[in-house]
Protein backbone atom coordinates (compact mmCIF):
# COMPACT_ATOMS: atom_id res chain seq x y z
CA UNK A 1 0.00 0.00 0.00
CA UNK A 2 1.24 3.70 -0.78
CA UNK A 3 -0.23 6.20 0.94
CA UNK A 4 0.12 10.29 0.26
CA UNK A 5 -0.83 12.49 3.01
CA UNK A 6 -1.65 16.45 2.64
CA UNK A 7 -2.76 19.37 4.94
CA UNK A 8 -4.01 22.11 3.46
CA UNK A 9 -5.31 25.33 5.45
CA UNK A 10 -8.63 26.52 4.78
CA UNK A 11 -8.53 28.87 2.15
CA UNK A 12 -9.88 27.88 -1.51
CA UNK A 13 -6.40 28.66 -3.11
CA UNK A 14 -5.48 25.80 -1.86
CA UNK A 15 -7.97 23.19 -3.12
CA UNK A 16 -6.02 23.81 -5.88
CA UNK A 17 -3.20 22.17 -4.24
CA UNK A 18 -4.93 18.96 -3.41
CA UNK A 19 -6.36 19.16 -7.44
CA UNK A 20 -3.14 19.13 -8.50
CA UNK A 21 -1.85 16.36 -6.34
CA UNK A 22 -5.03 14.37 -7.06
CA UNK A 23 -3.83 14.50 -10.90
CA UNK A 24 -0.84 12.77 -10.65
CA UNK A 25 -1.62 10.44 -7.51
CA UNK A 26 -4.47 9.53 -10.52
CA UNK A 27 -1.59 9.40 -13.39
CA UNK A 28 0.39 7.28 -11.17
CA UNK A 29 -2.13 4.96 -10.68
CA UNK A 30 -2.84 4.41 -14.06
CA UNK A 31 -6.29 6.31 -14.79
CA UNK A 32 -6.74 7.15 -18.18
CA UNK A 33 -7.15 11.37 -18.89
CA UNK A 34 -10.83 11.45 -18.25
CA UNK A 35 -11.06 9.76 -15.46
CA UNK A 36 -8.36 11.89 -13.98
CA UNK A 37 -10.57 14.58 -14.38
CA UNK A 38 -13.62 13.11 -12.63
CA UNK A 39 -11.15 12.06 -9.72
CA UNK A 40 -9.86 16.08 -9.89
CA UNK A 41 -13.67 17.16 -9.60
CA UNK A 42 -14.94 14.94 -6.57
CA UNK A 43 -12.32 15.55 -4.54
CA UNK A 44 -12.37 19.54 -5.39
CA UNK A 45 -15.60 19.33 -4.26
CA UNK A 46 -15.20 17.30 -1.13
CA UNK A 47 -11.55 19.63 -0.04
CA UNK A 48 -14.28 23.15 -0.71
CA UNK A 49 -17.01 21.60 1.16
CA UNK A 50 -14.24 20.95 3.90
CA UNK A 51 -13.23 24.06 3.88
CA UNK A 52 -16.44 25.97 3.62
CA UNK A 53 -19.25 23.80 5.61
CA UNK A 54 -16.66 21.76 7.95
CA UNK A 55 -14.06 24.55 8.79
CA UNK A 56 -16.15 27.90 7.84
CA UNK A 57 -12.76 29.02 5.99
CA UNK A 58 -11.07 29.44 9.29
CA UNK A 59 -7.41 29.30 8.38
CA UNK A 60 -6.04 27.37 11.67
CA UNK A 61 -8.46 24.71 11.19
CA UNK A 62 -6.83 22.51 9.11
CA UNK A 63 -8.43 19.89 5.72
CA UNK A 64 -6.38 16.61 5.56
CA UNK A 65 -6.34 14.53 2.26
CA UNK A 66 -4.91 10.83 2.41
CA UNK A 67 -4.89 8.69 -0.43
CA UNK A 68 -4.26 5.44 -0.24
CA UNK A 69 -3.54 3.13 -3.58
CA UNK A 70 -3.98 -0.72 -2.29
CA UNK A 71 -3.87 -2.62 -5.52
CA UNK A 72 -7.02 -2.23 -7.51
CA UNK A 73 -8.17 1.20 -5.02
CA UNK A 74 -7.51 4.15 -4.90
CA UNK A 75 -9.14 5.28 -1.44
CA UNK A 76 -9.15 9.50 -0.66
CA UNK A 77 -10.18 10.72 2.07
CA UNK A 78 -10.82 14.00 3.32
CA UNK A 79 -11.27 15.51 6.90
CA UNK A 80 -12.03 18.93 8.28
CA UNK A 81 -11.84 20.06 11.90
CA UNK A 82 -15.67 21.22 11.94
CA UNK A 83 -18.73 20.43 14.28
CA UNK A 84 -19.93 17.72 11.77
CA UNK A 85 -23.43 17.12 10.05
CA UNK A 86 -25.96 15.21 9.74
CA UNK A 87 -27.76 16.76 6.75
CA UNK A 88 -24.97 15.03 3.55
CA UNK A 89 -27.31 15.10 0.92
CA UNK A 90 -25.97 12.98 -2.41
CA UNK A 91 -29.41 13.08 -4.41
CA UNK A 92 -29.78 13.79 -7.71
CA UNK A 93 -29.66 17.86 -8.24
CA UNK A 94 -29.36 19.13 -11.23
CA UNK A 95 -30.50 22.92 -12.41
CA UNK A 96 -34.26 23.32 -13.51
CA UNK A 97 -36.57 26.51 -13.67
CA UNK A 98 -37.50 26.62 -10.29
CA UNK A 99 -34.04 27.23 -8.85
CA UNK A 100 -32.92 29.58 -11.65
CA UNK A 101 -36.12 31.47 -10.60
CA UNK A 102 -35.20 31.87 -6.70
CA UNK A 103 -31.25 32.08 -7.64
CA UNK A 104 -30.32 29.16 -5.20
CA UNK A 105 -27.40 28.36 -8.25
CA UNK A 106 -25.51 25.86 -5.74
CA UNK A 107 -25.80 22.50 -3.63
CA UNK A 108 -24.38 20.09 -6.73
CA UNK A 109 -21.23 19.20 -5.28
CA UNK A 110 -22.14 15.93 -3.25
CA UNK A 111 -24.19 14.77 -6.23
CA UNK A 112 -21.28 15.19 -8.57
CA UNK A 113 -19.40 13.43 -6.34
CA UNK A 114 -21.52 10.57 -5.89
CA UNK A 115 -21.79 10.41 -9.77
CA UNK A 116 -17.55 10.33 -10.49
CA UNK A 117 -16.35 7.82 -7.78
CA UNK A 118 -17.21 4.31 -7.59
CA UNK A 119 -18.17 4.19 -3.91
CA UNK A 120 -18.01 6.74 -0.85
CA UNK A 121 -19.02 6.49 2.67
CA UNK A 122 -19.38 9.57 5.29
CA UNK A 123 -18.91 9.86 8.70
CA UNK A 124 -19.33 12.70 10.65
CA UNK A 125 -18.91 13.73 14.35
CA UNK A 126 -18.33 16.72 16.94
CA UNK A 127 -14.55 16.02 15.55
CA UNK A 128 -15.53 16.99 11.97
CA UNK A 129 -16.55 14.89 8.49
CA UNK A 130 -14.66 12.53 7.28
CA UNK A 131 -15.28 11.82 3.33
CA UNK A 132 -14.25 8.47 1.93
CA UNK A 133 -13.72 7.87 -1.59
CA UNK A 134 -12.87 5.44 -3.88
CA UNK A 135 -12.04 4.56 -7.08
CA UNK A 136 -11.04 1.25 -8.88
CA UNK A 137 -8.69 0.98 -11.55
CA UNK A 138 -10.96 -1.10 -13.74
CA UNK A 139 -14.14 0.99 -12.97
CA UNK A 140 -16.30 -0.41 -9.84
CA UNK A 141 -15.21 -3.83 -8.62
CA UNK B 1 -13.11 44.70 -16.37
CA UNK B 2 -11.20 41.75 -14.96
CA UNK B 3 -8.89 40.69 -17.30
CA UNK B 4 -10.44 36.68 -16.85
CA UNK B 5 -12.59 37.67 -19.17
CA UNK B 6 -11.45 38.48 -22.62
CA UNK B 7 -14.36 40.28 -24.65
CA UNK B 8 -15.12 40.70 -28.51
CA UNK B 9 -18.36 41.98 -30.21
CA UNK B 10 -20.16 42.14 -33.26
CA UNK B 11 -23.56 43.22 -34.21
CA UNK B 12 -26.18 41.01 -31.48
CA UNK B 13 -23.33 39.03 -30.34
CA UNK B 14 -21.06 39.37 -27.65
CA UNK B 15 -18.21 36.47 -27.43
CA UNK B 16 -16.67 36.07 -23.36
CA UNK B 17 -13.45 33.99 -23.82
CA UNK B 18 -12.36 32.49 -20.16
CA UNK B 19 -8.84 32.78 -19.69
CA UNK B 20 -8.46 31.76 -16.55
CA UNK B 21 -7.99 27.33 -16.96
CA UNK B 22 -9.69 27.16 -13.90
CA UNK B 23 -13.61 28.06 -13.17
CA UNK B 24 -13.25 27.63 -9.74
CA UNK B 25 -14.06 29.05 -6.12
CA UNK B 26 -10.92 31.24 -6.69
CA UNK B 27 -12.00 32.27 -10.38
CA UNK B 28 -15.76 32.19 -10.08
CA UNK B 29 -16.15 36.10 -9.05
CA UNK B 30 -14.43 37.99 -11.90
CA UNK B 31 -15.86 35.82 -14.55
CA UNK B 32 -19.38 36.01 -13.27
CA UNK B 33 -18.57 39.68 -13.00
CA UNK B 34 -19.29 39.78 -16.96
CA UNK B 35 -23.01 38.13 -17.00
CA UNK B 36 -23.92 41.93 -16.32
CA UNK B 37 -22.91 43.22 -19.72
CA UNK B 38 -24.68 40.65 -22.12
CA UNK B 39 -25.52 41.11 -25.59
CA UNK B 40 -29.03 39.50 -27.42
CA UNK B 41 -26.17 36.71 -28.48
CA UNK B 42 -23.68 36.05 -25.67
CA UNK B 43 -21.30 32.84 -26.09
CA UNK B 44 -19.14 31.37 -23.10
CA UNK B 45 -15.93 30.23 -24.77
CA UNK B 46 -13.90 27.27 -22.72
CA UNK B 47 -11.35 27.04 -24.61
CA UNK B 48 -8.83 27.80 -22.44
CA UNK B 49 -10.73 26.61 -19.54
CA UNK B 50 -9.27 22.60 -18.60
CA UNK B 51 -11.03 22.45 -14.68
CA UNK B 52 -14.67 23.62 -13.77
CA UNK B 53 -16.09 23.03 -10.57
CA UNK B 54 -19.65 23.29 -8.73
CA UNK B 55 -18.21 26.64 -7.71
CA UNK B 56 -17.61 27.28 -11.45
CA UNK B 57 -21.01 26.32 -12.34
CA UNK B 58 -22.73 28.38 -10.22
CA UNK B 59 -20.98 31.52 -11.84
CA UNK B 60 -22.08 30.21 -15.24
CA UNK B 61 -25.57 30.07 -13.69
CA UNK B 62 -25.54 33.33 -13.11
CA UNK B 63 -25.27 33.88 -16.62
CA UNK B 64 -28.06 31.81 -17.39
CA UNK B 65 -30.46 33.66 -15.05
CA UNK B 66 -29.68 36.79 -16.24
CA UNK B 67 -30.13 35.81 -19.84
CA UNK B 68 -33.50 34.13 -18.99
CA UNK B 69 -33.90 37.90 -17.68
CA UNK B 70 -33.24 39.96 -20.44
CA UNK B 71 -34.59 37.17 -23.26
CA UNK B 72 -31.22 37.34 -24.57
CA UNK B 73 -29.71 33.68 -26.21
CA UNK B 74 -26.48 32.44 -23.98
CA UNK B 75 -24.59 29.82 -25.70
CA UNK B 76 -20.83 27.53 -24.57
CA UNK B 77 -18.47 27.17 -27.37
CA UNK B 78 -15.13 24.64 -27.35
CA UNK B 79 -16.57 22.58 -24.44
CA UNK B 80 -14.17 20.13 -23.84
CA UNK B 81 -16.02 16.05 -23.57
CA UNK B 82 -15.61 16.18 -19.91
CA UNK B 83 -17.19 19.30 -19.57
CA UNK B 84 -19.72 18.25 -21.85
CA UNK B 85 -20.26 14.90 -19.76
CA UNK B 86 -20.55 17.40 -16.41
CA UNK B 87 -23.16 19.71 -17.91
CA UNK B 88 -25.01 16.77 -18.79
CA UNK B 89 -24.70 15.52 -15.53
CA UNK B 90 -26.33 18.65 -14.09
CA UNK B 91 -28.40 19.36 -17.54
CA UNK B 92 -26.64 23.21 -17.46
CA UNK B 93 -26.53 21.56 -21.17
CA UNK B 94 -30.47 22.47 -21.36
CA UNK B 95 -29.85 26.06 -20.43
CA UNK B 96 -26.53 27.04 -22.22
CA UNK B 97 -26.56 24.56 -25.25
CA UNK B 98 -23.21 24.21 -27.62
CA UNK B 99 -22.72 26.70 -30.41
CA UNK B 100 -19.84 25.59 -33.03
CA UNK B 101 -17.16 28.30 -34.19
CA UNK B 102 -18.63 27.70 -37.76
CA UNK B 103 -22.16 28.72 -36.84
CA UNK B 104 -21.08 31.99 -34.79
CA UNK B 105 -19.24 32.91 -37.83
CA UNK B 106 -22.61 33.67 -39.57
CA UNK B 107 -23.23 36.25 -37.13
CA UNK B 108 -19.79 38.22 -38.52
CA UNK C 1 1.00 32.37 7.86
CA UNK C 2 0.03 29.68 5.72
CA UNK C 3 1.28 26.22 5.92
CA UNK C 4 0.45 23.37 3.58
CA UNK C 5 2.18 19.38 4.37
CA UNK C 6 2.88 16.48 2.34
CA UNK C 7 3.79 13.24 3.22
CA UNK C 8 4.82 10.71 0.07
CA UNK C 9 6.67 6.53 0.42
CA UNK C 10 9.82 6.82 -1.23
CA UNK C 11 9.30 5.77 -4.63
CA UNK C 12 10.00 8.34 -7.16
CA UNK C 13 6.56 8.69 -8.68
CA UNK C 14 5.29 10.72 -5.82
CA UNK C 15 8.10 13.42 -6.68
CA UNK C 16 5.62 14.22 -9.35
CA UNK C 17 3.04 14.73 -6.56
CA UNK C 18 5.05 17.45 -4.66
CA UNK C 19 6.11 19.16 -7.91
CA UNK C 20 2.61 19.76 -9.13
CA UNK C 21 1.77 21.22 -5.13
CA UNK C 22 5.05 22.95 -5.62
CA UNK C 23 3.16 25.08 -8.68
CA UNK C 24 -0.06 25.57 -7.21
CA UNK C 25 1.81 26.75 -4.05
CA UNK C 26 4.18 28.74 -6.14
CA UNK C 27 1.39 30.67 -8.32
CA UNK C 28 -0.68 31.34 -5.22
CA UNK C 29 2.19 33.27 -3.27
CA UNK C 30 2.28 35.12 -6.20
CA UNK C 31 5.54 34.23 -8.47
CA UNK C 32 5.55 34.39 -12.26
CA UNK C 33 5.69 31.67 -14.36
CA UNK C 34 9.71 31.31 -14.63
CA UNK C 35 10.40 31.41 -10.83
CA UNK C 36 8.14 28.82 -10.40
CA UNK C 37 9.71 26.75 -12.64
CA UNK C 38 12.60 27.19 -10.72
CA UNK C 39 10.63 26.51 -7.47
CA UNK C 40 9.50 23.20 -9.09
CA UNK C 41 13.11 22.49 -10.21
CA UNK C 42 14.74 22.86 -6.76
CA UNK C 43 12.06 21.03 -4.58
CA UNK C 44 12.65 17.94 -7.37
CA UNK C 45 15.87 18.07 -6.63
CA UNK C 46 15.51 18.19 -2.97
CA UNK C 47 12.74 15.69 -3.00
CA UNK C 48 14.87 12.68 -5.47
CA UNK C 49 17.87 13.30 -2.97
CA UNK C 50 15.78 12.69 -0.30
CA UNK C 51 14.15 9.33 -1.70
CA UNK C 52 17.33 7.94 -3.16
CA UNK C 53 20.34 9.37 -0.80
CA UNK C 54 18.13 9.64 2.33
CA UNK C 55 15.64 7.06 2.00
CA UNK C 56 17.45 4.71 0.00
CA UNK C 57 14.23 4.10 -1.78
CA UNK C 58 12.46 1.99 1.41
CA UNK C 59 9.19 2.92 0.28
CA UNK C 60 7.98 2.94 3.76
CA UNK C 61 10.05 5.56 4.76
CA UNK C 62 8.79 8.83 4.31
CA UNK C 63 9.50 12.40 2.57
CA UNK C 64 8.03 15.23 4.16
CA UNK C 65 7.63 18.53 2.47
CA UNK C 66 6.86 21.35 4.59
CA UNK C 67 5.53 24.75 2.78
CA UNK C 68 5.31 27.97 4.74
CA UNK C 69 4.00 31.23 3.26
CA UNK C 70 5.22 33.72 5.82
CA UNK C 71 4.56 37.41 4.30
CA UNK C 72 7.10 37.78 1.74
CA UNK C 73 9.08 34.34 2.54
CA UNK C 74 8.09 31.47 0.88
CA UNK C 75 9.89 28.64 2.94
CA UNK C 76 10.37 24.82 1.95
CA UNK C 77 11.62 22.44 4.36
CA UNK C 78 11.94 18.48 3.05
CA UNK C 79 12.97 15.95 5.12
CA UNK C 80 14.10 12.33 5.18
CA UNK C 81 14.30 9.36 7.49
CA UNK C 82 17.87 8.98 6.30
CA UNK C 83 20.46 8.00 8.96
CA UNK C 84 21.57 11.80 7.88
CA UNK C 85 24.88 12.90 6.11
CA UNK C 86 27.96 14.86 6.11
CA UNK C 87 28.87 15.13 2.64
CA UNK C 88 26.12 17.75 1.47
CA UNK C 89 28.09 19.69 -1.19
CA UNK C 90 26.25 22.82 -3.59
CA UNK C 91 29.11 24.07 -5.38
CA UNK C 92 29.26 24.67 -8.82
CA UNK C 93 29.08 21.41 -10.74
CA UNK C 94 28.78 21.46 -14.72
CA UNK C 95 29.56 19.19 -17.75
CA UNK C 96 32.83 18.83 -18.76
CA UNK C 97 34.94 16.92 -20.74
CA UNK C 98 36.73 15.00 -17.88
CA UNK C 99 33.05 13.50 -16.59
CA UNK C 100 31.80 12.83 -20.00
CA UNK C 101 34.98 10.60 -20.70
CA UNK C 102 34.23 8.99 -17.16
CA UNK C 103 31.22 8.31 -17.50
CA UNK C 104 29.90 10.18 -14.24
CA UNK C 105 27.02 12.08 -15.53
CA UNK C 106 25.13 12.86 -12.00
CA UNK C 107 26.10 15.29 -8.82
CA UNK C 108 24.26 18.71 -10.59
CA UNK C 109 21.49 18.27 -8.16
CA UNK C 110 22.68 20.19 -5.07
CA UNK C 111 23.94 22.98 -7.53
CA UNK C 112 20.97 23.81 -9.02
CA UNK C 113 19.08 23.87 -5.87
CA UNK C 114 22.12 26.57 -4.60
CA UNK C 115 20.64 28.87 -7.76
CA UNK C 116 17.60 28.68 -7.93
CA UNK C 117 16.56 29.53 -4.44
CA UNK C 118 17.77 32.93 -2.54
CA UNK C 119 19.15 31.00 0.50
CA UNK C 120 19.17 27.22 1.86
CA UNK C 121 20.07 25.48 5.04
CA UNK C 122 20.95 21.75 5.97
CA UNK C 123 20.61 19.93 9.23
CA UNK C 124 21.60 16.30 9.34
CA UNK C 125 21.58 14.10 12.22
CA UNK C 126 21.03 10.39 12.79
CA UNK C 127 17.38 10.83 12.65
CA UNK C 128 17.46 12.05 8.82
CA UNK C 129 18.40 14.84 7.05
CA UNK C 130 16.05 18.08 6.61
CA UNK C 131 16.85 20.77 4.16
CA UNK C 132 15.67 24.45 4.11
CA UNK C 133 15.39 26.60 0.59
CA UNK C 134 13.59 29.93 0.94
CA UNK C 135 12.53 32.10 -1.65
CA UNK C 136 10.92 35.67 -1.13
CA UNK C 137 8.56 37.33 -3.33
CA UNK C 138 10.48 39.88 -5.01
CA UNK C 139 14.24 38.15 -5.00
CA UNK C 140 16.48 38.11 -2.48
CA UNK C 141 15.63 40.86 0.79
CA UNK D 1 11.29 1.04 -29.08
CA UNK D 2 9.64 3.16 -26.01
CA UNK D 3 6.61 5.46 -27.49
CA UNK D 4 8.46 8.41 -25.36
CA UNK D 5 10.41 9.40 -28.55
CA UNK D 6 9.16 9.62 -31.75
CA UNK D 7 11.57 9.30 -34.22
CA UNK D 8 11.91 10.75 -37.99
CA UNK D 9 14.53 10.31 -40.02
CA UNK D 10 15.99 11.49 -43.18
CA UNK D 11 19.14 11.39 -44.82
CA UNK D 12 21.98 11.89 -42.31
CA UNK D 13 19.31 13.34 -40.11
CA UNK D 14 17.20 11.80 -36.97
CA UNK D 15 14.85 13.80 -34.93
CA UNK D 16 13.90 12.24 -31.75
CA UNK D 17 11.30 14.15 -30.49
CA UNK D 18 10.40 13.20 -26.64
CA UNK D 19 7.10 13.18 -26.26
CA UNK D 20 6.85 12.63 -22.29
CA UNK D 21 6.13 15.94 -20.66
CA UNK D 22 8.85 15.48 -17.74
CA UNK D 23 12.43 14.45 -18.25
CA UNK D 24 13.19 13.29 -14.85
CA UNK D 25 13.18 9.90 -12.91
CA UNK D 26 10.61 8.46 -14.05
CA UNK D 27 11.12 8.99 -17.50
CA UNK D 28 14.39 9.29 -17.75
CA UNK D 29 15.74 5.17 -18.93
CA UNK D 30 12.75 5.52 -21.71
CA UNK D 31 14.51 8.18 -22.92
CA UNK D 32 18.41 7.38 -22.74
CA UNK D 33 17.65 4.04 -24.41
CA UNK D 34 17.70 5.94 -27.90
CA UNK D 35 20.98 6.99 -27.42
CA UNK D 36 21.93 3.55 -28.51
CA UNK D 37 19.97 4.23 -32.33
CA UNK D 38 21.43 7.52 -33.07
CA UNK D 39 22.65 9.26 -36.66
CA UNK D 40 25.43 11.60 -37.61
CA UNK D 41 23.43 14.53 -36.94
CA UNK D 42 20.99 13.50 -34.29
CA UNK D 43 18.29 16.40 -32.48
CA UNK D 44 16.25 16.06 -29.42
CA UNK D 45 13.28 17.90 -30.08
CA UNK D 46 12.02 19.45 -26.69
CA UNK D 47 8.84 20.63 -27.41
CA UNK D 48 6.46 18.56 -25.34
CA UNK D 49 9.04 19.18 -22.66
CA UNK D 50 7.39 21.09 -20.00
CA UNK D 51 9.86 20.17 -16.95
CA UNK D 52 13.64 18.42 -16.85
CA UNK D 53 15.72 17.71 -13.44
CA UNK D 54 18.86 16.62 -12.73
CA UNK D 55 18.03 12.91 -13.16
CA UNK D 56 16.70 14.27 -17.14
CA UNK D 57 19.90 15.65 -17.49
CA UNK D 58 21.90 12.66 -16.57
CA UNK D 59 19.78 10.92 -19.47
CA UNK D 60 20.30 13.84 -21.97
CA UNK D 61 24.39 13.64 -21.11
CA UNK D 62 24.38 9.93 -22.60
CA UNK D 63 23.28 11.43 -25.92
CA UNK D 64 26.62 13.64 -25.55
CA UNK D 65 29.33 10.87 -24.59
CA UNK D 66 27.53 8.57 -27.65
CA UNK D 67 27.78 11.02 -30.05
CA UNK D 68 30.97 11.96 -29.04
CA UNK D 69 32.16 8.34 -28.85
CA UNK D 70 30.51 8.17 -32.93
CA UNK D 71 31.50 11.69 -33.69
CA UNK D 72 28.35 12.60 -34.57
CA UNK D 73 26.68 16.13 -34.12
CA UNK D 74 23.87 16.77 -31.25
CA UNK D 75 21.38 19.65 -31.03
CA UNK D 76 18.48 20.31 -29.10
CA UNK D 77 15.36 21.94 -30.54
CA UNK D 78 12.85 24.15 -29.19
CA UNK D 79 14.21 24.29 -25.67
CA UNK D 80 12.09 26.68 -23.52
CA UNK D 81 13.54 29.97 -22.26
CA UNK D 82 13.81 28.33 -18.55
CA UNK D 83 15.23 24.92 -20.24
CA UNK D 84 18.05 27.58 -21.28
CA UNK D 85 18.95 29.09 -18.38
CA UNK D 86 19.35 25.52 -16.97
CA UNK D 87 21.07 24.08 -19.56
CA UNK D 88 23.55 26.87 -19.38
CA UNK D 89 23.93 26.70 -15.27
CA UNK D 90 25.37 23.21 -16.00
CA UNK D 91 27.18 24.06 -19.35
CA UNK D 92 25.20 21.30 -21.13
CA UNK D 93 24.43 23.94 -23.75
CA UNK D 94 28.43 23.47 -25.00
CA UNK D 95 27.78 20.22 -25.88
CA UNK D 96 24.79 20.12 -26.86
CA UNK D 97 24.15 23.72 -28.82
CA UNK D 98 20.21 24.11 -29.78
CA UNK D 99 19.35 24.45 -33.64
CA UNK D 100 16.70 26.00 -35.10
CA UNK D 101 13.42 24.02 -36.61
CA UNK D 102 14.27 26.48 -40.18
CA UNK D 103 18.05 25.39 -39.93
CA UNK D 104 17.09 21.80 -39.94
CA UNK D 105 14.90 22.53 -42.53
CA UNK D 106 18.35 22.66 -45.46
CA UNK D 107 18.53 18.61 -44.44
CA UNK D 108 15.28 17.44 -45.96
N1 LIG E 1 -17.58 18.81 5.26
C1 LIG E 1 -18.83 19.24 5.52
N2 LIG E 1 -19.16 19.68 6.77
C2 LIG E 1 -20.40 20.13 7.05
N3 LIG E 1 -21.39 20.18 6.13
C3 LIG E 1 -21.15 19.76 4.88
C4 LIG E 1 -19.86 19.27 4.51
N4 LIG E 1 -19.91 18.92 3.20
C5 LIG E 1 -21.15 19.18 2.78
N5 LIG E 1 -21.91 19.69 3.78
C6 LIG E 1 -23.34 20.07 3.70
O1 LIG E 1 -23.89 19.56 2.50
C7 LIG E 1 -24.48 20.60 1.73
C8 LIG E 1 -24.43 20.29 0.26
O2 LIG E 1 -23.12 20.38 -0.23
P1 LIG E 1 -22.88 20.52 -1.79
O3 LIG E 1 -23.72 19.52 -2.49
O4 LIG E 1 -21.43 20.45 -2.05
O5 LIG E 1 -23.45 21.96 -2.18
P2 LIG E 1 -23.01 23.42 -1.70
O6 LIG E 1 -21.63 23.32 -1.15
O7 LIG E 1 -23.07 24.22 -2.95
O8 LIG E 1 -24.02 23.82 -0.69
C9 LIG E 1 -23.77 21.85 2.15
O9 LIG E 1 -24.51 23.02 1.92
C10 LIG E 1 -23.53 21.60 3.64
O10 LIG E 1 -24.68 21.91 4.38
N1 LIG F 1 18.89 13.81 1.64
C1 LIG F 1 20.15 13.33 1.53
N2 LIG F 1 20.60 12.38 2.37
C2 LIG F 1 21.85 11.90 2.24
N3 LIG F 1 22.72 12.31 1.31
C3 LIG F 1 22.35 13.26 0.44
C4 LIG F 1 21.03 13.82 0.51
N4 LIG F 1 20.94 14.76 -0.46
C5 LIG F 1 22.12 14.75 -1.11
N5 LIG F 1 22.98 13.87 -0.57
C6 LIG F 1 24.39 13.60 -1.00
O1 LIG F 1 24.80 14.65 -1.85
C7 LIG F 1 25.27 14.11 -3.10
C8 LIG F 1 25.05 15.08 -4.23
O2 LIG F 1 23.68 15.20 -4.56
P1 LIG F 1 23.26 15.81 -5.96
O3 LIG F 1 24.04 17.05 -6.18
O4 LIG F 1 21.78 15.95 -5.96
O5 LIG F 1 23.72 14.76 -7.04
P2 LIG F 1 23.31 13.23 -7.26
O6 LIG F 1 22.00 13.00 -6.56
O7 LIG F 1 23.20 13.12 -8.73
O8 LIG F 1 24.43 12.42 -6.68
C9 LIG F 1 24.56 12.79 -3.24
O9 LIG F 1 25.24 11.90 -4.08
C10 LIG F 1 24.51 12.32 -1.78
O10 LIG F 1 25.73 11.72 -1.42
Amino acid sequence: MERVELHIPSNPIFERVVRASAAEVGTAFGFSAERVEDLKLAISEAVNNAIEHGNHRESGRLVAVVFEIDGEKLEVRISDEGEGTDKLDFSRRVVDEESLETGYLRGFGMYLISELVDDYEVSSSHQGTVLTLRLYRGGQP
Amino acid sequence: MSDIIRREEFGEVAVLHITSTSVDAISAGAISEACQDMRPITVLDFNEVSFINSSGISALLKFVVAARKSGFQLYAMNVSPHHQKIFKMVEMSRFMPTIDERDLAAYR
